[in-house]
This record gives structure tokens, C-alpha cells and sequence, in this order.
């Protein structure tokens, strides 16, 4: 089928069935964006050990690439360093959904994720430096 | 290919070569004409043309190419005027829908909207009817109130009829852009006109596709664009009645919009002019005069029937489709070739990729129209919209893409 | 033809299919550059490409045109962003000059600008550049200052040095379309910016001709036209320095300016997108983004030395004939191919005319200056201006053509 | 020559020694107006016998087609019926002109000085059917 490319089984799954779903009563930053052309929205929330990445859960709505995307992330992103999500880059999303071939808009819904866990980290370091 | 009755579109297909691409390994089926229509030879051709015989800054040279470029740029005002029925002077050039109703905000609504006064908008109104009111109402301390949709997609006259009289403008579209609904719009300026309210009527998806004739609407503002009637991008319309025109204020300052400048002040030029600051958009008037003629030799009859039928066609075969939801009036009549829909389970994003790789272009997001969205309880739809080189072989390839949709998000 | 030595003019010939045009009988000799510049070829065929292949809405399809299409206009915004060294976000696409500078009118001096402000201008502004100043200023009750130009039509720096710091804005053209003196608008907005005055540098004239760079001139703003820079018409530039466009009010409402709109109030868009409201004029920007390749194929260098060339040629040719009287600057130096001048007895309308009857196209009125014409003491002008295309030959016809005149009003 | 067509022996003439140029000390009626193009400027003055014009005279700057073209009608204009100026049409104008080719733009300057005199003419109407 011409979509395999783009709608493999492994994003299907992840957008059926989105693992760390939901909201955390405690956390130490949280972010929110969303994107003006699809109307996909993504909230995270994360919590933190020292620079590490305990825990990560995002709630949102939107497509399936972003809902996919935002979901296979929180899973790599638990134990990683701050630094790690500040590395992260576009190559890095698309590799994770395996390399699906998406069109400059779309782009932009596997990337929605990505924008609000880096906006959580850097408010969270942020929040470090000032005190 | 199905023949269809009143356009024979494979007698007119070799106009149009981007019909013939092949997208993804399909020839591409383009159902994306609410946002822009393709353009024929003849445009591309005409101004093409211009550019490369007649080229000069009209109005203000006296050469030759100054008078030929001045001829072919007041003949288009003459071919746009006739077109809608109006007087040439009442038409005003401007980039599309969105600046022309932008001018009615600055050059009208600016002068004369006082605090409290009402502006009268519907549910069903594109941003670009939309935003420019918001603006002006917190600017001058003026309201927004806005008429309801019905379940099949329809205005609620009764609302209209009973918010009217304390309004002072009233904003309306005449086909909506998602639902596809035609309202009556000539009811509208008439209670409007009675009320004293002035009327600026959104023709962006009247225009291109029935019959708009300003007299017989009644209306005093009218706004359309080009790109989306086979002219290209750059050129629209604004009609304004030409009294009303007349006692506004200028809106962009310029050259070609005065009369004269001294150091302090400046007097303007007679209308329209007063309105077209600057060097003018002449190969894109002269592209739109040329679609207005490719749409007459079809007929733009024939057009509105021609795209009843392809509507009328996608309308029974896609509501065979289980889980396929269609918004507005679920039949032909009373309506343009707009249909927006959405599947269970498939976000509208998903569905235009899958369909896009099946050759199938179609929108999908909220088609600038968040309000209307909200009153749906839907961040998004899916929208095919036809124009007159569209058939109903189309509809059975949009049919079969979305069957490709249920394979994978079923 | 003579040789040039810094174009090859013969070589380019072939892409201005229109100067082989025969007008009256003779040769066209289009010296109405400062106007609006012919279009070569390979601008027409890239936005026929744009049209037979790609055409979409951008920004708004996920379908591949319209990806196609978005690639595409916004690799045209970062084209002209490296042309004047600029951020691409920083690029605003608009109709033109005029639309740009009534951009900053609205969403910049209609917020900001306070009673009793001063926006100092120069007596050798464009209309277009005075008349949306007047506008503002007696909306909010400031003032308009004018710099005074000398004899040799050089700006009165003393003055502008002396003005500044009781000043809000500065509005200054880059290149006068009248007397052709090039101002030292980076030292103009070095003091602005020292006296925290915003500065709009008009550009209309110099990005077609000579390098721009906004990073070194230190403007706030800078307007320029595509169609006086061999791309078609309806398409401009603003540039805007980031974070001033940020702080700014959105211009047009409508769709693609918003982030989300509900029914009260509507969020904005990133910059550039706040203000570039509907369907935008992809094909212009295509049109334009191919322009600046042609200039660049040429070298921007090359086409300033070869109109220094011919101005210098004509200053010399023009100076010999008894009665004339040449407006600005009397040699090439710190000017641009802009040669304005009268002759004794014969109104330049009536100089205009004479001279197309032998084929020669230049303007004559007041070019959209008529506060500079009052300085002069004059009605209008006659003015011949040139582009990368034309040649010492040109020249030679021009003065042919201005003997015929001197034959008929001698 | 091959401008002769347009600037013919006769327009130059009226244009070097404007027929009828100056203002009179006492008029029935005045009417001024401009070309934006040009710049050229008309502006007349007539005097009336019943409802014939008996003088009529012109001041203005412009070029030669403006002026001679003013001018020409003064002379013209003498004698004739109020009905005679508000019948005028572009035809007769260019009959009068010797039927020079002028293209849209330069007309305009051909066509000034009618409006003026039918501005002066109708402004006289008005002020006699308001008594
Ligand atoms: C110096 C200058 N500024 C502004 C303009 C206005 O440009 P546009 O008519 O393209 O808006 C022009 C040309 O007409 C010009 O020469
Ligand atoms: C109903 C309606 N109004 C206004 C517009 C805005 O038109 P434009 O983007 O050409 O300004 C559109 C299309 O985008 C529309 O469908």
C-alpha cells in the first residue's frame, strides 16, 4: 500500500494506543504548543533527578503523526540528561519514527513533541539558574 | 472519463496541463478549489502577453506602452464591472477578499463606527470577515454579534431578522467555504438596507462559481478574489456603491491616489482611484479580465450546474461511506461544490496525506474558519470543492482514496 | 549598438523580447526605467512554472502542490532576505513600495506615534512616501518636518543633523526617482539611531540598481517594488528589523495572520506571517526571487558601473543642447541612471509625445513629487531613466529625438 | 516630420499667441479645473447676453494641446447658445483641433478646456433657474 511509507504499523500503534498519556499531579515543569495549520496541541509534563529526566507524560490531540511522535518520545526521553533534549534534532524525531517521508508541513507535526519537551527543559533549567 | 452535462471538460482539459501530473504515480485529481483554482493557457497567455508586448506603469506615461498598458488596465476595471453588474468606477482593485474588506475596516468602518454600535457577522464567516471586525470593534468600542448555523448548515434568518435593526454593519458571506451553503444574501441587504446597516457581503465563493449581480443583491460592499476564478495571484476585487466610495476616507497613502500634495496636506483623486495608492497590479487585472472571459464563453450557468451535479454526485457517494460524517446541507440544491466531511477515527491531517499519495489533493484544517469549527466541536474537517474542470470520475478517485483511509485507520 | 563595458548588453538583449518592439516605426528606446522595468524571459517562465506545475495555496495544503508551493514562496523570502542581507523573518511580501510604507504607517506610527511627535522627511520624498506620513500624523496630532535639498539637488545634511533629535521618524529615500542623488542613508540612520529615532528608508529606486544591505545601512525599515526590478507587478518588499516587527500591531486581519481566533478576539501568527493576511501573491514572489537571480547572474556591481556609464554619457550628451536644463546632481558620481530635465518653451508633455512619435519612451509630469516640483518652481519634469539593458546608443537617440522637439517648439 | 500629425502649424500658433488669454475685470460666470497627469491648469471666465456668451476669455499653463485647445474654443465659443457648449462632445473638439491622434492620456489635455467652459456654463444655468 503507497502509505506504509508514512503510516507504519509501529505510529498506527503508538497513536492508538499512546503510552504515557495523561497528566502527573507532581512535576517539576510542564510545557504547551500546538500547531496553527493542523490544530495538533501537546502538553508535557516532566519531572526531574538532577539533570536527569525521571519522569515524562504529555496529554494533546491532534494527528497521528504528532500524537505518535510526542508519545515515542516521552518513551526514549525517561532517564536522559537535560543536555540530551536540548541536543535533540529534526534527523533525531524523524529517525525515531523511521524516517517516514513527510512533506514540509507535516514535518512540523512529528516536530510538535520535540518543541515542547525542549521548552519544559529550558524553563526547568531556567528555573535552576535563578535560584 | 464521464461526460457530464453541461461543461464538456475533456473538450477543456488541455487548458489546464497541471491537470494532467501525475502526483505520487496518479494523475492528480485536484479538489482543492475553494482555496485556489488552477489557470487556464488563455490567463498564463494574456498576461504573458502584456508583459512581453505592452508592459509600462499605467496612468501616469504618456509613450505608447504608457497608453496601451492604461488601455488594457481600465478594460479590465470595464470587464470586472460588467461582470457583477456594476459601474466601473465602483470597482476597486486590491490584492484579494481579505484586503478588500480590510479597506471597507480602514476606509469606512475607521470614519464612521461609533462606540456600542453593533456589527452583525454569521457563524459560517471566514477569518478574512472576521478578524478585520474584531479589530476595528476594539479600536472604536463597537460589539461583535453573530447569527447561528442550523443543524443542515444553514443561517438562522430568524436571527438575522431579529438582530438587524440595532446593527450598523452587517457582514456576510455569500457561499461559505466549508459548508458550502449559498445564503440569501439578497434578503439580507434588503432587511439590512431597510435598517439603515450598511452590507459588505463576502463573494469569494459566490464568484467564481454563480451568478453575483450587485444590483440585484443590493448590497453596498462586495468583495472577491481572483486566484480563486482561474486569474492569478495578486488581483481581487472590492465593489463599493459609488456614493458610498465617494464620501470615504483614502486608505493606503500614495502616488496615483491624489490629486495633489503640498508639504502639509494632500487633496485625492476621483474614485476609484482615491483608492488604488501606488503602482497597480496591471498583468494580474488583465490575467483576471481573461479568466472572466474563459468563464464566460463557458457560461457561468452552466458552470453552476455542471458543479450542482459533480456535488450532487460526491454527495451520494461518499455519504455510503460508514463512519464518514458530511457538515452542511447534505443535498445539491442551495449549495456550492464545498463538502466537508471527517472520518471516525482519522484526523483530517492523516486523511489529505493518504489521499495525497493516492493523487488526491484536498484540504484539511480548519479552512480559516475557527469559529465555525468550535460550533462543530471539531478542530478540523476534511474539504473537497470542485470547480469546472472537475467530473464525477474525480469523485469515484476520492472515493476509493478514502476507502484506502479506512484501510488504515478503520 | 555601442559596447558597454561592463554588460553585455547584446548577449541580454534576447530576454527583453519587448525592446525589439517597433514603435511609430522605430527601434523602442524605453527609457522609463525609474517607472517600472521591463521583464526578461526567465522571470515570465518561472512564474509560468509556478502556474502550469505547482500551483496551490501555501502554507494551508498538506497535499503536494501546496508543499510544493510553499517551498517555493518561501525560498523566494529567503532570496530576497540574502539579497539585502536579511533574516528571512525579517522579509514581509507586499504589493509594493507603497503598501509597505503604509504598512509601517498602520501598524507601527498608528500605535506609537504620539502628539507632537515630528516625523522628519526630505524634500525629495516620492508621494508615497510623504502622503501615508500626512495621514498619521494628523490622526495623532504630529508633525511633519521636511530636509531641504541644495542647488546640485543634494540633501541638506546640516538640516537633517540639525532636526533629528526632536524627531520620532525618519522617512528618507534611498535614491531620489526625480534628481537620481543617492543619500548617505547609512549616516542618516547611524544619527537617527543615536537620537532613538525609527528610520523607513524607501528603496525603490536603489535595490534595483545599486547593493543594498540593511545590516550596514542600520535602518528600522526598508521598502522596495518588485516590478522596478524586472519582476512582475503586485509584489514588494518590507523589510523590518526582528524585533520591531514583533512589538507591532498585525496590519491586514484574516487568515494566515492568526494563530487561533475565537469569537471575540483572535492570537497572531509569528512574524513575518502576522502581516502577510490571505491568500498571498506566490507567484509574484517567484517571479521576484527569479529577478534577483537574473540581477545577480549579471552582478549587482556591474549593473551600477554600466549606469554610471550611460548617466554619465547622457549628462554629457543632454548638456550640450542649448535650452535644456538638467534637474540634480550634474555628474554621475553619487547618482543614479535618473536624468530629469526641461526644455526652454516646450512642455514636457509635449516633449513626452514628440519623442514617442520616434520611439522613445520617457516620463513627463511631476513623478509622484510634486513638493520637490514646487521647490523647482515647475509643473513637471521630463525624465529619462535607465536599466541594465539600455546603452550609449539609446542616449544618442534621445538626443536626436530631443533635436525633432527643438525643430517643432524651437 | 512625423510629429506633424499632432503639433500642426495652427495648435503651435495658438499655443505661442494664445486667442483670448486674460482675465476680465467683470464676468457672469468662472470655472477652473486640472489635469493630474500634466499638471496643466485652465481656467475661464465668461460673460452672457441672454442666453448667448458674448466674451469669453481663459488664463492657464499646460502644454500646447491644452492651451491651444482653450483657446481655440474661446474663439468658437463667442456668440453661441448656452445649449451650443452643453451639446459639445470630444468629437468636436478633436474637429476643431484639425483631428490629431492623440492617444487616452493626451486627449485629456485636449478635453480640458471643454470642461472648463461646460462647468462655466452649467454653474451660469443653475444661478438663473435658482432666481
Ligand atoms: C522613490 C520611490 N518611492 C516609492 C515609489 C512607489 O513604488 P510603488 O508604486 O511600486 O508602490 C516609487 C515609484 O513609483 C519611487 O520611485
Ligand atoms: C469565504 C472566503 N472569504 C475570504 C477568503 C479570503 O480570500 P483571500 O485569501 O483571497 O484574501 C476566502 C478564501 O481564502 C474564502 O473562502
Amino acid at each position: 500500500m503507497s502509505s506504509a511509507d508514512i503510516y507504519k504499523e509501529i505510529i498506527l500503534d503508538y497513536y492508538r494506543n499512546p503510552r504515557n498519556f495523561g497528566k502527573m499531579e507532581k512535576f517539576d515543569s510542564s510545557a504547551r504548543d500546538s500547531n496553527p495549520l493542523c490544530g495538533d496541541e501537546i502538553e508535557m509534563q516532566v519531572k526531574f533527578e538532577g539533570s536527569k529526566i525521571s519522569e515524562v507524560r504529555f496529554v494533546g490531540r491532534g494527528c497521528a503523526i504528532s500524537q505518535a511522535s510526542a508519545s515515542m518520545l516521552t518513551e526514549l526521553a525517561k532517564g536522559k540528561d537535560v543536555e540530551w533534549v536540548k541536543n535533540l534534532s529534526k534527523d533525531d524525531i524523524l529517525k525515531m519514527l523511521g524516517n517516514p517521508d513527510l512533506g514540509p508541513s507535516r514535518i512540523k507535526c512529528a516536530l510538535l513533541g520535540m518543541k515542547v519537551l525542549k521548552q519544559a527543559v529550558y524553563s526547568y533549567a531556567a528555573s535552576k539558574t535563578e535560584v | 472519463m464521464l461526460k457530464s452535462y453541461f461543461i464538456d471538460v475533456k473538450g477543456i482539459l488541455h487548458d489546464f496541463p497541471i491537470l494532467s501530473r501525475k502526483i505520487n504515480g496518479h494523475r492528480l485529481v485536484y479538489l482543492d478549489n475553494a482555496a485556489t483554482t488552477q489557470k487556464p493557457l488563455q490567463v498564463i497567455e494574456a498576461v504573458n502577453d502584456f508583459y512581453l508586448k505592452h508592459n509600462a506603469n499605467v496612468h501616469r506615461s504618456v509613450h505608447t506602452l504608457g497608453e496601451e498598458a492604461t488601455e488594457l488596465y481600465e478594460g479590465a476595471r470595464e470587464k470586472v464591472a460588467s461582470f457583477i453588474n456594476a459601474g466601473s468606477e465602483e470597482i476597486v482593485f486590491t490584492r484579494g477578499t481579505t484586503e478588500s474588506i480590510n479597506l471597507v475596516r480602514f476606509a469606512w468602518a475607521e470614519k464612521y463606527l461609533e462606540k456600542d454600535d453593533v456589527i452583525l457577522l454569521t457563524m459560517m464567516e471566514h477569518h478574512s470577515n472576521i478578524v478585520p471586525w474584531q479589530l476595528v470593534a476594539r479600536k472604536k468600542g463597537a460589539k461583535l454579534r453573530y447569527v447561528g448555523v442550523d443543524k443542515e448548515g444553514r443561517l438562522k434568518f430568524d436571527e438575522l431578522e431579529r438582530d438587524i435593526a440595532g446593527s450598523r454593519i452587517l457582514a456576510i458571506t455569500h457561499c461559505s467555504n466549508v459548508l458550502g451553503t449559498v445564503n440569501d444574501v439578497k434578503k439580507a441587504c434588503s432587511l439590512a438596507r431597510k435598517n439603515g446597516v450598511l452590507t459588505v457581503v463576502d463573494a469569494a465563493q459566490s464568484a467564481p462559481h454563480i451568478r453575483v449581480d450587485v444590483r440585484e443583491i443590493g448590497c453596498d460592499f462586495l468583495a472577491f478574489s481572483g486566484h480563486k476564478m482561474l486569474a492569478p495571484n495578486g488581483i481581487g476585487v472590492l465593489y463599493g456603491r459609488k456614493e458610498i466610495l465617494q464620501e470615504m476616507d483614502p486608505f493606503h497613502g500614495g502616488g496615483d491616489m491624489i490629486k495633489e500634495v503640498f508639504l502639509d496636506h494632500a487633496t485625492w483623486n476621483d474614485v476609484p482611484y482615491k483608492f488604488e495608492a501606488g503602482t497597480v497590479n496591471t498583468g494580474g487585472a488583465i490575467g483576471l479580465a481573461e479568466a472572466i472571459r474563459y468563464i464566460e464563453k463557458i457560461g457561468i450557468e452552466n458552470i453552476e450546474k455542471h458543479e450542482r451535479a459533480v456535488t450532487q454526485y460526491c454527495l451520494e457517494t461518499l455519504s455510503k461511506i460508514e463512519g464518514l460524517l458530511i457538515y452542511g446541507p447534505q443535498e445539491a440544491k442551495g449549495r456550492v461544490g464545498v463538502v466537508s466531511f471527517n472520518i471516525k477515527g482519522a484526523h483530517p491531517h492523516d486523511v489529505a496525506t493518504i489521499l495525497d499519495r493516492n493523487g488526491i489533493a484536498i484540504r484539511s484544517g480548519h479552512h480559516c474558519a475557527q469559529p465555525l469549527m468550535n460550533h462543530y466541536s471539531v478542530p478540523a474537517m476534511c474539504r473537497a470543492s470542485f470547480y469546472l474542470y472537475n467530473t464525477l470520475e474525480d469523485v469515484d478517485r476520492l472515493y476509493q482514496g478514502i476507502k484506502k483511509v479506512k484501510e488504515v485507520f478503520g
